[in-house]
């Protein structure tokens, strides 16, 4: 029975990508803990052919190659965290880690593209890739710049303890 | 297609209202083509001309009679691919009709 | 069934110049330009027509003008595809039953 | 005298809008034929950024890459006739044209590229006619093109990338989608398309189907169930869902009247849509005055079709003697290329190989 439920949890039945398919691909590297600045980490492990995180990226610090269907890959060494590539992506799948941002507080940096948009200070929730409520989490700044061509780029800090599992956050209420 | 509930009959062609059991009926009667099945229940004969029912339609006849979709799928279509009205067509525009 | 006020990509909806149209006698205001089936959804109508055989009722189903299920009575001619035919000032649009019938010959 | 045109490109949207500025741009006399009251097809509901590398406009927006490809057309003063149907094609180079429903003209043209598009698929089911259940182009269209939400709550039916994509912008809109069923086994559409919607709270269900929809003028309220390989319910996995709109995302089928009436052969491909006309590497059918661009000649994405639009472009104007020949091919493989890349990896790879199916197949 373990081995259907762990199916279930897979990108191709859940609609998201489980921890373990994501370990197992080259492309995602979850910034180690004791790494100060922030990097991008990108949850694109299908060869699809698409390559803007490359050619968004000041740094050169993301590779995909000749053959836009290879998987995306992010140099820590390079990657200063500017977060350009959060709003380049397509299919809105990279977002900005750390885990030491203060006391127990991890920092996250995901793509937003609902409306209302959360203002500095609000308390939101924030989720797992399966939509779960994991924890809440402190917004910390709103990005909508004309470049990010209408994704707006959200700062949140939150509980370290959930420092892989969250990737997004709740959409709030509308208001109309 | 599945047959999803044995009971309950429902449209295939929704502008003339033919259900899949009607449909069902003129293929066991040996009508194998999407003509034929539309010249008997007019499904297919609608104004959007079988667009929402051809290809469903041939699906149906391919299960039934175990014929390649392929060689269901061969229909004609006829001018005009658009419903005009008829005073349209008398009239020709700015061009010489005569040199038709 | 309802007007998208603040949209994130397409932004706020612009401002837009009303017009009147009728829809089974009961006057209502319309955004200029704007197809039929937009502006009677945005109103809430459920159904746009009830079909000959079993007068089921039918609205919007392929949305770009292919598959004439929203067809409705506009100024006394049936089958006019509200999917792709924008309001005018004054339109009179009928709920049609079955094939409609002509009200003028235009 | 008739109406005469050099080339004559029926569809304006992604194929055929770039099949009418690679016309035009190499010399030849265009005239572009749309029978909506705006050009651009597809792309002015696609808010969505494309995929692709720079060469295909990667990041940007379809609807601003759509102003784009207007812009040029405006810039290069090509000819556009819109609210024009195009009824049928006689002897091969004859175009039937209905102009606002109103009046009739017929054009002569040396070149026709038929760039008609898909339509999209349906699936049965008892209450599938009532309002309410509609294509999820058609929901599409109507929160992105007429900015009305067609309902509240949403049942989306298929997970490839149309369904997946249009259920995040259903949400976008305001909308809440209730759940996406796909009959398949296994998810259909891009995993990062997948995963928005998923952390957004939207479920999958797999090996999943609508059983039935109710209500007395519009839909109430739908009934899921699960599927076993032979795609037969399963009894007593029915879930009711309570939802006010149901969208149809089962593929689409390629728009292919006006070319078999014309005379085109056909060939099957039923990955690509179902029947296509026949063409070869040119884009060009069997009848040579004939060519043909974007889901007519299988169902691919917009960025794709924009290519196939600037070959088809490419060769019918050099068909007519524009361009040298190094000129053309220039540009002709520049286009194959980009074209090319797009049909690479785990989804790109079948398409490409059911496309060079069709071109090598021996006509007989």
């Amino acid at each position: 029975m373990q081995e259907r439920e762990q199916r279930e949890m897979e990108l191709k039945q859940s609609g998201a990508p489980s921890l373990q398919e994501l370990h197992e691909s080259p492309c995602y590297q979850l910034p180690p803990k004791e790494r100060r600045a922030l990097a991008a980490v990108i949850e694109c492990i299908e060869g699809i052919p698409c390559n803007p995180c490359e050619t968004s990226c000041p740094q050169g610090a993301i590779t995909v190659g000749d053959e836009i269907t290879n998987l995306p890959v992010v140099d820590l060494e390079k990657c200063t965290g500017c977060g350009i590539c959060v709003a380049a992506c397509p299919g809105l799948a990279i977002y900005l880690k750390k885990y030491l941002f203060k006391e127990n507080l991890a920092y996250i940096a995901f793509p937003f593209e609902y409306l209302p948009l959360p203002e500095e200070g609000q308390t939101v929730h924030m989720v797992d890739r399966l939509g779960h409520m994991v924890c809440d989490g402190t917004v910390l700044r709103v990005v909508k710049i004309k470049k990010n061509d209408r994704t707006a780029v959200v700062h949140v800090s939150y509980p370290n303890e959930f420092y892989e599992e969250v990737v997004n956050m709740q959409r709030l209420p509308r208001t109309d | 297609m599945m047959d999803v509930d044995d009971k309950k009959d429902f449209f295939i062609c929704r502008c003339e209202e033919v259900t899949l059991r009607e449909i069902e009926e003129v293929i066991d009667e040996g009508y194998h083509s999407i003509d034929d099945v539309k010249r008997i229940t007019r499904a297919g004969m609608g104004l959007c001309q079988g667009r929402s029912c051809s290809k469903v339609i041939a699906r149906i006849i391919s299960q039934k009679t175990g014929m390649p979709l392929e060689e269901v799928l061969q229909t004609s279509y006829r001018f005009p691919v658009r419903t005009e009205k008829m005073r349209v067509l008398e009239e020709e525009g700015d061009s010489d009709a005569q040199n038709r | 069934m309802r007007r998208i006020g603040e949209h994130p990509v397409l932004g706020p909806l612009p401002d837009s110049e009303m017009v009147r149209i009728v829809v089974d006698g009961e006057p209502m205001l319309a955004r200029k330009g704007e197809m039929i089936a937009a502006a009677l959804l945005a109103a809430g109508k459920q159904y746009f027509r009830k079909t000959i055989k079993t007068q089921e009722p039918r609205g919007i189903y392929c949305g770009i003008g292919r598959c004439t299920d929203c067809v409705m009575t506009v100024n006394g001619i049936p089958n006019v595809r509200t999917c792709v035919t924008p309001v005018e000032e004054g339109m009179e649009i009928e709920t049609q039953m079955g094939y409609g019938h002509w009200k003028q010959e235009r | 005298m008739m109406l005469e045109r050099e080339v004559v490109v029926v569809g304006a949207g992604p194929a055929g809008l770039s099949a009418a500025l690679e016309a035009a741009r190499a010399g030849a006399s265009v005239l572009l034929v749309d029978e909506n009251s705006k050009p651009g097809g597809q792309l002015f509901k696609q808010i969505h950024k494309f995929f692709g590398s720079r060469d295909h406009r990667a990041g940007v927006r379809g609807i601003d890459i759509g102003a784009q490809l207007l812009d040029e057309a405006q810039q290069l003063d090509i000819e556009v006739w819109l609210d024009a149907e195009v009824c049928g094609i006689f002897n091969q180079c004859d175009v039937w044209i209905v102009r606002d429903k109103d009046r009739s003209v017929t054009v002569r043209a040396r070149r026709i590229i038929l760039a008609t598009g898909a339509t999209e698929n349906a699936i049965n089911f008892p209450g599938w006619s009532l309002p309410g259940v509609m294509g999820a182009g058609a929901a599409q269209t109507m929160i992105n093109l007429h900015r009305v939400l067609p309902g509240q709550r949403f049942l989306m039916v298929g997970s490839g990338n149309v369904g997946v994509i249009v259920s995040y912008q259903l949400l976008q809109a305001g909308g809440s989608v209730e759940a996406i069923v796909e009959a398949a086994p296994r998810l259909g559409g891009y995993g990062v398309h997948t995963a928005k919607v998923r952390r957004a709270g939207v479920p999958f269900y797999t090996s999943h189907t609508v059983l039935e929809a109710r209500g007395t003028d519009h839909v109430e309220s739908a009934t899921i169930v699960q599927i076993d390989s032979a795609w037969k319910p399963i009894g007593g996995t029915e879930k009711e869902l309570s939802v006010d709109t149901i969208c149809i995302a089962a593929g689409l089928t390629p728009l292919v009247e006006l070319a078999f009436a014309a005379g085109c052969e056909s060939f099957y491909s039923p990955l690509l849509g179902g029947m296509v006309p026949w063409h070869d590497r040119s884009m060009r059918t069997s009848i040579p005055s004939i060519y043909i661009a974007g889901d007519i000649s299988g169902v691919e994405e917009a960025s794709t079709a924009m290519e196939e639009g600037r070959m088809a472009g490419l060769s019918a104007a050099h068909s007519l003697g524009y361009l040298d020949h190094e000129q053309f091919t220039t540009g002709f493989q520049a286009a194959e290329a980009r074209m090319l890349a797009l049909r690479s990896g785990m989804f790109g790879q079948k398409r490409r190989d059911a496309k060079a199916a069709i071109i090598a197949h021996e006509r007989g």
